[in-house]
């Protein structure tokens, strides 16, 4: 983890409430692995840096993608960040996924801007030739992202807005279960949805399967010293606190205490 | 620049130059972004006797010029620190100054008593600005009898010097300062954050979990800027200037009006390496300017008029 | 949108909105720029009983998101106010909060009085931030007992609704605030500014000729928030609050959590129309989201959690 | 007075320190006097408004100008104002300069900035057949602006600077004595320096020549009502409190009191 000031390569909006960001990643020596994350200095008027995730990781011509919800004060002077000029960001930050070796078909189930994270992850799998279903939900059909791009990696992706009435919990639930059903499912990973994190989890508990989500939190230093971004590890019978900047964002869901 | 002075004096300890972290805002997790050899000293996050968990999150939100902060002094209590915490600081030659919080005079006295016997510990640093839970739950630093009981019980049972950390939300943070050197105070931190609320209009609820927090950064400048030109007027103790130092210009500002070394804390969550950014801009004002002693500085602002200090 | 309820009751006195200027940052000057029918109060600057001559320059810096003033309360004398200022405003159907300062607890009562007597006056705002001369010359407002003496001094002179400002330089301003509301005060202000300080390093001199001067804008606002919460824990007197009120949503945010009205002083130097352009934005922000009447957002900030009161 | 957007046609360095400011004025319907001034908010960056005072008005073409001196957080930022973005000046603010009709020729003393606020007098005094004879002082050369508009306007200039070692305080005693033994000067006016404005006073005092000062001071509202910017005045033996906001900037030189 360092900061850097990266020449911007692009910076625009790719649908109504999400822009993409593109970086000159020549810099950066360390390795970045999907789940990771960047605190991003957004713009002089925004005091605190704002963490993203990666989202894409391009080795041969050395960029660095991010894909950000416009929310607040930070992301919305964001925008405003022009090619050519620098951004600081601080980082490769945390821990990313965990893909094992031994799996060869793994469930991918995002909401939102959590597309975002997953999508390194799935480029990641495509790399290694493991098999990915993703289930996306948005809000309309116009905040589902990268469906093409994941496509193309060769992921198998399932739709669910609340535009066509297809994203409330139980069809996500019969879904998954037909997609467990039909599939020999050997992971899942998941992020953007507290509600959907809660289903997984319970699902995941019930079939014992391994399944890894990326968490958010409100973050002061996102380099593990302010304890400003922690969660509870629940193991056997003991539950302990730790940062989601730092132990995380990335945790095992089925110990993970979602509140 | 090799023949600049920068060490300066707190009490006892000698610090190899006026830059040191804030507690709550430094850690070893830092380790590898900056060299901790290179800082005034190292001031770990406060710990309490036994383990606590800390605030309900959201635990940081942005103001104006700032951020508010309700964290709850989450600690795995003084045993893990000084098995777990101080041996990580033992490979750097910097003193460490331990912040320690607790609900009584009395706690504070024990902690110190087992923080002393650690010899990698080179000051106590009072976070006084925490409730006294047997009292009527305000901060011991909010009353100046029990700041000088807090003080004095900790110097009874240490030789290491004792750094009083003041808090802001007073009337007369110069009758808190002079009950703390009445007490024993080898030194004055000026100060811990300003108590502060956020709500989120839309939401209606607190940005905060704990609904209160702490202000910090460069917001409350001018406030501790104004405390400790006041601290400096009645005592000759060796101030630590602390709150919204993000730039070498701020540690300048605050030398002038009397302290003698400052902390830095949320400048390092907006600039990872503000800790040595601001002691090179030190270096090179010096330079530039001629001022071989970083002691020179120390309360020479220019005060022209016999001034009313009101407003 | 005409029928939006933004009638606001302080004490007897009906407001018909609650956006109107901070002493000080307000005067007839601004006739040209804003309608003063517009106005929920008109709130000229504090006068004196005997005219003054003010501060030295400069009488204000910039701070990072806000800045200090020191104007010592330059003033041509109650009688000249009397005959000269309050005339301007006659033609204005808003009422008028005269707010006044004095050196002793006998002149507040004396100025009271006087004002009093001028059928345009609708209330009095009492500035017990300055300091008292006869005592040992800390502001009135920072001492639980003469703050009650002065509120009530005033009281046993006047009929007219009594505002208390606050100052927010005190350990405890619920204690200030019920020691107004036992003298019978019918409402508090919260607050007017912080003690502050800024040094221009390269001259060394301090920036406002004053030394200090008192920080207004954004960047107070969250201790500003944090107070008029805590004030409203112990009392039902309505609240003006007052520090660092940029935007609507400022505004929203300090009725949240309980203030009844506000003031606007800092922000009319920014943007010279912020007083009319602020209400509007309520205005619309009550359209938008079905809140009739102003009044029912005061203090329904949603507290979840049983919170503990410290940092 | 009023707060303005007004549209950025041009900002340009003009010499080291100094940068020039072109701006639509088509908004404004106020007329504009030289010696006024507007309140601009340069940057989100920095807080408070600057005061600047007029440089040039162009009334054909719409459009007003400001000469200004890169100081500190306010004008740095400004620099960074580009052409085609809006900018939010308040005004036009204050007394202008009084240019009375029986007077034919006047005495420009300026020094630095305070050139910006006298060439617009200059302008309108040549527009009025006004003789004008300017002596500007600046540190360096390269500060002396406006030198060349100012003589197409036909004024006379004289130029000292300490680069040459002509500008300290004897040798300009020395050359306004001259100007006036030589001249029928009817009027002085000043700006932009307490070292000449106090030796111009001393001067206009003895020959009981009319004269003007444009003051600066440290600003809150800029219209009047904080009492910030306060100077005092001195009329037989009365001494009294002006605002230069509102009563000024421009003063009678022979009243007020420099510090
Ligand atoms: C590890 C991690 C990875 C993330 N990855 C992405 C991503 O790839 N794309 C994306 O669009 N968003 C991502 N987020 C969420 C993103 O950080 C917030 O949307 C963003 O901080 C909002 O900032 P703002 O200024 O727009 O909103 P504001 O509401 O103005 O933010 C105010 C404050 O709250 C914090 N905050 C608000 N929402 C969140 C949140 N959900 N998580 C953490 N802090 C928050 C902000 O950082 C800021 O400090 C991630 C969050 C975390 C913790
Ligand atoms: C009526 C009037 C007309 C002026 N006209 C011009 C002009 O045409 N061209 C020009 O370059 N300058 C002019 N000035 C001076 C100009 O206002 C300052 O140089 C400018 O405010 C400095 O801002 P800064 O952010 O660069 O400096 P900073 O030092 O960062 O300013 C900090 C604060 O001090 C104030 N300040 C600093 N110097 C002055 C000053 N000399 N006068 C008033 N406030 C000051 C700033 O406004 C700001 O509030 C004028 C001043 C006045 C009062
Ligand atoms: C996230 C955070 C945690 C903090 N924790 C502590 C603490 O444990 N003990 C303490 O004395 N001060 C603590 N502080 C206060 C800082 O040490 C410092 O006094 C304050 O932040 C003002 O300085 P700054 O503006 O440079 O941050 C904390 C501050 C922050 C922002
Ligand atoms: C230039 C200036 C002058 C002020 N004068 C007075 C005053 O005469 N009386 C008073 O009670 N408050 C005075 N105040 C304080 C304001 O009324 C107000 O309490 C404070 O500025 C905080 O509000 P704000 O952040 O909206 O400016 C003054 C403030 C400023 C900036
Ligand atoms: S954000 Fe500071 S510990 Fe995670
Ligand atoms: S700046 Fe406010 S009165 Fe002149």
């Amino acid at each position: 983890m360092k900061p850097y000031d990266l020449k911007i390569i692009s910076n625009v909006r790719v649908s109504e409430r999400y822009w993409h960001l593109k970086l000159d990643a020549r810099p950066i020596a360390d390795s970045i692995r999907p789940g990771q994350f960047f605190n991003i200095k957004c713009a002089d008027l925004a005091f605190l840096r704002r963490p993203f995730s990666i989202y894409r990781i391009n080795k041969e011509e050395k960029t660095i993608e991010f894909l950000y919800l416009v929310k607040g004060n930070g992301t919305v002077h964001l925008t405003e960040a022009a090619p050519g000029e620098y951004l600081n960001i601080f980082g490769p930050l945390g821990n990313g996924f965990e893909l094992k070796k031994e799996w060869n078909t793994v469930l991918l189930l995002a909401r939102g801007v959590g597309i975002a994270t997953l999508a390194a992850l799935a480029q990641e799998a495509a790399a290694n030739q493991v098999t990915c279903i993703a289930v996306l939900s948005a809000r309309t059909n116009n905040d589902l992202l990268s469906t093409e791009m994941l496509e193309r990696l060769g992921v198998e992706v399932y739709k669910v807005t609340e535009e066509d009435g297809t994203s409330d919990v139980e069809a996500v639930e019969k879904l998954i279960e037909n997609l467990l059903k039909a599939n020999r499912i050997q992971a899942a990973f998941t992020c953007g949805s507290k509600r959907l994190s809660k289903l997984l989890q319970r699902m995941a508990k019930m079939v014992h399967l391994p399944a890894q989500i990326a968490l958010e939190e409100h973050m002061g230093c996102a380099m593990g010293v302010c304890y400003a971004c922690v969660c509870d590890i629940q193991e056997n019978d003991d539950t302990h606190s730790v940062r989601v900047c730092r132990e995380g964002p990335v945790f095992d869901l089925n110990k993970v205490v979602l509140k | 620049m090799d023949h600049l002075q920068l060490g300066v004096k707190i009490g006892h300890l000698y610090l190899k130059n006026p830059i040191m972290p804030a507690s709550g805002a430094f850690g070893f997790e830092m380790e590898t972004l900056i060299d901790f050899n290179n800082l005034g000293a190292i001031v770990p996050k406060s710990i309490t006797k036994h383990p606590r968990g800390g605030n309900a999150t959201p635990r940081v939100c942005e103001v104006n010029g700032g951020m508010i902060n309700s964290i709850g002094i989450q600690s795995k209590g003084v045993d893990y620190y000084v098995k777990e915490i101080l041996p990580h600081y033992e490979r750097y030659d910097t003193p460490l100054i331990s912040s320690i919080s607790a609900d009584s005079v009395e706690e504070f006295a024990e902690m110190a008593e087992i923080i002393s016997r650690e010899s990698i510990v080179s000051g106590i640093e009072l976070n006084i600005s925490c409730p006294n839970l047997k009292g009527n739950g305000k901060a011991f630093g909010m009353d100046a009898a029990l700041s000088y009981n807090v003080v004095k019980k900790v110097k009874d049972v240490t030789d290491k010097p004792i750094i009083a950390k003041l808090t802001p939300n007073v009337t007369s943070i110069q009758e808190i300062a002079l009950a703390c050197e009445k007490g024993g105070a080898d030194a004055l931190n000026v100060a811990n954050t300003f108590l502060a609320m956020a709500v989120d209009i839309y939401t209606r609820e607190p940005k905060i979990g704990n609904v209160l927090g702490g202000i910090s950064g460069p917001a409350i400048k001018p406030l501790i800027v104004r405390m400790i030109y006041q601290v400096r007027k009645v005592t000759n103790l060796p101030i630590i200037g602390c709150g919204g130092v993000m730039t070498w210009e701020d540690v300048v500002e605050m030398l002038l009006v009397g302290a003698n070394a400052v902390q830095v804390g949320t400048a390092s969550f907006i600039n990872p390496t503000a800790l040595p950014d601001i002691l090179e801009g030190l270096k090179e004002y010096m330079t530039a300017n001629g001022v071989k002693d970083i002691n020179e500085l120390v309360g020479k602002v220019n005060i022209k008029h016999n001034q009313v200090e009101s407003i």
